[in-house]
């Protein structure tokens, strides 16, 4: 015969094994989780070895966005090399879906781990990651060195259905 | 007139015990359980879950407004729920601040193409930290309310400067 | 020494001590309930979070005190004070040692309770000038809750007072110095159904998990609270937890030996006899946290079922076996 | 399909009447004989006893009002299309499917339509003074004006603070007063279902200075209705005497915004739609669109569907568990479970980069494989959690105060869940034998073993019941999927920018909510042309409102809690 109560005696139990348990708390300031590698924070530049940057101008990521957040301002001069004036990036609406990533055909933005975003001043919630600089040329893409992001150009595969 | 140099609202004294009153109030800042969309799960329920446990630096929730000292808008604010907002803000006793938590509160974010979506929540309220992220980690604005404490602190700061250079 | 003088000096201690408890309690329940969840709760502010309810009392003294402009001022501003004084009342008659006891009445007992009866009419005070429908629902409880809990809890603690002889909480604690079944300590814990009965009513008095109906979170916002801010609403609820110690205190007095520490004679631990009992009031304390942390809250209507088809008539029954038992006792081995 | 064609020839409906594959049989009746169809369709033969989910799609021209109805005992699927002109009105078909009562509301202002003979005919998400959103003659704000934030002057102090309220809506003369009796507009019925008493009557009609009752505001800001549900509740002392709920607090126009993004891009919003389970949303879009586009997924990727479907469960149940809990007054199993539900979002992170939004699934298969690291945390993390599982059974369902609070409240009989299109472990909980997973196969959910949890009693305690168990298959399921993952790609070749052919789909799983269904129409362009995302607590939570009358305020908690609503689904 189960005797009434025995059930609450049974939570009160519980309660006081899972009190004899470690603690599982971060203390966060002080101590930090490590985020796994696929983690997806703030959009960052990704700059090659002499720390130029790797991007083209060819805004792949500002047509994938689908938050419009990412607004880049070109000047193509007359030989059609390309100079970025503003390479925008509204991190206040950004919702880090990582489609700018994959769509970047050049490796030139990551999405980093930088997750202490806050900040006190609504104009930083707009921010540029490169402002007046030259767009690396075309030629050096390094896209085939990095299998998991998808090589073509954005312009190539449109039309046809899914068999393309 | 001398008594009030002493203990009017520019006072040093005045002032000083500001100072030391700030002290508490940033190191207990009492959130109102406000959760909109899914940053509430991150913002609210996770980081003051287990592992991230807001009650550590002295966060702690309450379920009135009125005693509450920060609210954190954690999610989307639409045009139904705007006026809501705004009404929460004004039944909390002052001094009060609020945490724009997320995207969408920050900036409408996802869906700020959408005319019924508030474009940030300080259309609505005035806001004194943003946290992106869509959702932010527990961490994330856990440093936000950190930045918060800072701001606090920078406020106190510059009152107590003002009244040294009216004394003077 | 001055008679006023040392009046107003214990009454001092009294609200010394009632404030004392207050901010080491919440820490305590912050503490607790932080453990009991896996986590580790207040740890920034002071070495292990010390500080932290010390802040949270500052904080809520600067604090705005914003009074709602459709509330019922006078009572509004009374409330609080009706909830807070008689709390403090109650803590004159604890006795901490065989001395140390600010007011000793002999009625103790009674007085604790005729004063306590005086918190629900404060908490609805509160509930109706808030003005609140929240707090109304809140405030409404809070007087089915005080039917629900009186009567059960009185006669459950008269099978102590008939063991004891007296009401006195002084002539209790006394009474149970000393040893029974040579081992055992003769504390009337030992008397488990009426200690049951007692505690159950006694966290309905209290107002603590599963019967925090009053001010039932998920329920009521903040229950009869919600209107209040600043230091009112610190008022109310330090008042909450000082409630919480005295029926602590209380049940220790009643049941477990008071300041008297087992096997030991009283003459020996005059001078620990106040820590001893602040001790077991505390260990009583962290397991009304514990139930706090723990069960869920019970319907209202649950809980007047509770209080007058079960409690009631299981306290009266056992009043008269625990009489029966004394009478016969006192027949076969004569009066003590 | 002929079984249709005859019962609708019988009742002397005019119907066409087409097989599309990837849907089933599509009816398409005159909007004058919709509701004699329907009541055919009901008392036939044929028993399509169970309404799915009725919704528009703007033709350009006019609004198709789809009627998609389920047949249990044949275990098949039909359409019904009414083609409706813009600003004409849609007639009530509650009495018929009590499950139409808030989809038909969402749907008449949304497409700017009229509805006659609801008995709470008022606008249901927006305010009043809103556009009709889902037409397609209404654009969303361009790219130029989201990126100029500034441009949106708001003066905060001049807010209307009765917006939302409920006065006003459809008050377009004929059509009945917002809280006017049903008697007012008698619908012939043939069959009436059993009416909950709280329907006849909104709270929000009461007159609140004459009346002897309180009218109490349970919401939007309350700390459990689980986000920014607002109950109206009459109340008569604690008692309900009836209740309204009040939602759109959080709508944000996810059906309107798949309409203009990149079908790589529809995920992000689906995972903001049923926050807490990202992966099941995803889950079902991909489907859709993989039944238009006639995509083969591989076997690889469908056990990483289930996988993380599966994880995600568990996650998801646990926000149900906790709060349920906090709804009941117990915090302990909300502080254990988050423990749980920290180590999964771990996993689900190092898989998809994400703790919550992780636009994962994809038309096609998945975005990634599966990590080593991760591989480890799944087992370790199974092992612990066969143990917590245990523990948090007894803590909450052992307990009598629990079982004191949940047992024998809010139930809903068999044909109660029925009508108001309850999924899931609510429809289970009333002893309907009916998960998706097992009944229409999908992702590899064929080849896994695993029972499907159903309890009788229809209460609180029996939902909370199937859920705690579901949990345990959940955790049974993953241990398979891990164990049997098979070799081979984790996507199949997707153009980049994918364009299916022009269609109509529907793709269901069964979410930790219920039946999450995607309705998705192509018109062959690289964003879908109409997407409507089923929600099932939606329909949970009307089911729930009905309930309320003659619970108090304390059994309402526990009943929505025990609903697993999510907001950001009832409103999308």
């Amino acid at each position: 015969m189960k005797i009434y109560g025995s059930g609450i005696l049974k939570s009160m139990r519980i309660a006081f094994r899972n009190m004899m348990r470690e603690p599982i708390t971060v203390q966060y300031p002080h101590e930090k989780v490590e985020l796994p590698e696929r983690a997806r924070w703030a959009v960052a530049m990704n700059y090659d070895e002499q720390g130029d940057t790797k991007c083209t101008g060819c805004i792949a990521c500002e047509r994938a966005c689908p938050d419009y957040i990412i607004k880049i301002e070109l000047t193509t001069a007359e030989d059609r090399s390309k100079h970025i004036d503003h390479w925008r990036y509204e991190i206040g609406a950004c919702m880090m879906c990582g489609l700018c990533v994959e769509a970047c055909p050049y490796d030139a933005i990551l999405m980093s781990h930088e997750y202490e975003l806050a900040r006190t001043d609504p104009s930083l919630l707009s921010i540029e990651l490169l402002t007046d600089v030259p767009a690396a040329a075309i030629t050096r893409r390094t896209s085939a060195a990095v299998p998991a992001m998808p090589a073509e150009p954005p312009t190539a595969p449109e039309g046809g259905a899914a068999d393309a | 007139m001398a008594l009030d140099k002493l203990t009017g609202e520019h006072s040093a004294i005045f002032i000083r015990s500001e100072q030391l009153f700030d002290v508490a109030r940033r190191k207990s800042l009492w959130y109102m359980a406000f959760g909109i969309a899914c940053c509430a799960i991150e913002g609210l329920m996770h980081a003051s879950g287990p592992k991230f446990d807001f009650d550590r630096m002295g966060v702690f929730f309450r379920a009135s407004p009125r005693q509450a000292d920060v609210m954190i808008v954690a999610g989307t604010v639409n045009w139904k729920m705007a006026s809501t907002v705004r009404r929460l803000y004004d039944e909390m006793p002052e001094p009060k601040w609020v945490v724009a938590m997320g995207a969408c509160a920050c900036s409408g974010g996802p869906f700020r193409e959408y005319p019924n979506v508030v474009m940030g929540v300080d259309k609505v309220v005035p806001v004194d930290v943003y946290i992106p992220g869509c959702p932010p980690r527990p961490e994330s604005v856990q440093y936000g309310f950190i930045t918060l404490m800072d701001k606090i602190k920078a406020q106190t700061g510059e009152r107590l400067a003002a009244a040294r250079h009216d004394g003077r | 020494m001055n008679a006023w003088l040392i009046a107003v000096l214990r009454f001092l201690a009294a609200l010394g001590l009632m404030l004392f408890n207050g901010v080491v309690m919440i820490y305590m329940l912050r503490k607790v309930l932080a453990r009991l969840h896996v986590r580790l709760g207040p740890m920034d502010n002071g070495p292990h979070g010390m500080f932290q309810t010390v802040f949270d009392v500052l904080k809520l003294l600067t604090k705005e005190d914003v009074t709602p402009r459709a509330v019922d001022k006078a009572l509004f501003f009374l409330a609080p004070v009706i909830v807070f004084v008689p709390s403090l009342m109650a803590y004159m008659v604890l006795p901490f040692s065989r001395t140390w006891v600010i007011l000793d009445v002999p009625y103790g007992l009674l007085f604790y309770f005729a004063v306590m009866s005086v918190v629900p009419l404060g908490i609805l005070a509160a509930g109706w000038a808030s003005n609140n429908k929240w707090s109304f629902i809140g405030a409404m409880r809070i007087v089915g809750q005080q039917v629900t809990y009186e009567v059960p809890m009185l006669l459950a603690a008269l099978p102590v007072v008939m063991m004891a002889g007296s009401m006195s909480l002084s002539d209790i604690v006394r009474a149970q110095s000393g040893t029974f079944l040579w081992i055992l300590p003769r504390w009337f814990a030992f008397n488990v159904p009426a200690l049951v009965l007692f505690f159950i009513a006694g966290l309905i008095e209290s107002g603590q998990t599963p019967f925090d109906l009053a001010e039932a979170e998920s329920e009521l916002v903040a229950g009869f609270s919600t209107e209040y801010s600043a230091m009112k609403f610190g008022l109310l609820y330090l008042a909450e937890f000082s409630n919480v110690f005295l029926f602590s205190a209380l049940t220790v007095t009643l049941f477990f030996g008071g300041w008297q520490v087992p096997w030991v004679s009283a003459d020996h631990v005059q001078w620990v006899a106040p820590i001893v009992f602040m001790v077991k009031t505390y260990i009583g304390i962290f397991f009304i946290f514990a139930i706090r942390g723990t069960l869920p809250r019970i319907r209202v209507d649950q809980m007047l079922a509770t209080g007058w088809k079960v409690l009631l008539p299981a306290a009266l029954a056992w009043v008269m076996v625990t009489g029966f038992v004394i009478k016969v006792g006192q027949a076969l081995v004569g009066p003590r | 399909m002929t079984v249709a064609r005859g019962v609708l020839e019988r009742a002397a409906v005019a119907a066409s009447i087409e097989t599309v594959e990837s849907l089933g049989a599509v009816c398409r009746v005159s909007s004058s004989d919709a509701r004699k169809a329907l009541v055919a369709l009901r008392d036939s033969d044929l028993a399509v006893g169970f309404l799915v989910d009725l919704f528009g799609i703007d033709t350009g021209e006019a609004v198709d009002i789809v009627y998609h109805l389920r047949s249990f005992a044949r275990d098949e699927e039909l359409v019904v299309k009414v083609e409706h002109g813009y600003g004409s009105t849609l007639e009530s078909v509650w009495d018929i499917f009590p499950a139409a009562l808030m989809p038909e509301r969402e749907t008449a202002e949304l497409f700017g339509l009229e509805l006659a003979g609801h008995p709470n005919p008022k606008r249901l998400l927006t305010t009043d003074g809103c556009p009709p959103y889902l037409r397609k003659s209404l654009v969303v704000r361009s790219a130029e004006e989201v990126r100029d934030r500034a441009s949106q002057h708001v003066d905060a102090t001049s807010l209307d603070r009765t917006a939302g309220s409920l006065a006003g809506g459809f008050a377009e003369p004929g059509v009945a007063e917002p809280g006017a009796s049903l008697d007012a507009t008698p619908i012939p019925a043939p069959k009436p279902l059993p009416v909950p008493r709280g329907l006849k009557r909104a709270p929000s009609g009461v007159d609140i200075e004459n009346s002897d009752r309180l009218v109490l505001n349970m919401g939007p800001q309350h700390p459990s209705t689980h986000g920014v549900l607002r109950l109206i509740l009459e109340l008569d002392g604690e008692e309900i005497v009836s209740g309204e709920a009040v939602i759109g607090y959080l709508h944000r126009g996810i059906e309107k915004l798949a309409e203009s993004r990149r079908y790589s891009a529809v995920g992000t919003l689906l995972d903001r739609g049923d926050y807490v389970s990202g992966i099941h949303a995803e889950l079902a879009f991909a489907l859709a669109t993989e039944k238009i586009a006639g995509i083969e997924v591989p076997r690889r990727a469908n056990y990483l569907r289930c996988l993380l479907g599966e994880l995600n469960r568990i996650a998801s149940h646990i926000t149900w568990y906790g709060p349920m809990g906090l709804d009941s007054g117990a915090m302990g199993p909300f502080l254990y479970t988050f423990r749980d539900r920290e180590t999964i979002l771990d996993i689900l992170e190092d898989i998809t980069g994400q703790r919550m939004m992780f636009n994962y699934v994809r038309p096609g298969g998945v975005v990634n494989d599966i990590t080593t690291t991760a591989e480890a945390k799944i087992r370790a993390f199974l092992d612990e959690f066969a143990v917590h599982v245990d523990e948090n059974d007894e803590l909450l369902m052992g307990n009598e105060i629990f079982q004191a609070r949940t047992q024998g409240i809010g139930v809903f009989d068999r044909e109660t869940a029925l009508g108001f299109g309850l999924t899931g472990a609510c429809l289970r909980g009333s002893g309907v034998d009916w998960d998706i997973r097992r009944d229409r196969p999908y992702a590899a959910y064929d080849e896994l073993e695993f029972d499907v949890p159903v309890a009788e009693e229809g209460d609180v305690y029996a939902r909370c019941a199937v859920r705690l168990e579901e949990m345990r298959q959940s955790a049974r399921m993953i241990r398979q999927c891990i164990e049997g993952l098979p070799e081979g790609e984790h996507t199949a070749k997707v153009a980049k920018v994918l364009r299916p052919p022009a269609g109509e789909a529907y793709g269901a799983v069964e979410s930790p909510r219920g039946e999450l269904g995607v309705h998705l129409v192509s018109d062959g362009t690289d964003s879908p042309y109409r997407m409507r995302y089923r929600p099932p607590a939606l329909y949970a939570l009307q089911a729930g409102e009905a309930m309320l009358p003659g619970l108090l305020i304390a059994d309402a908690v526990v009943l929505m809690g025990s609903m697993d609503l999510i907001l950001g689904e009832v409103d999308r």
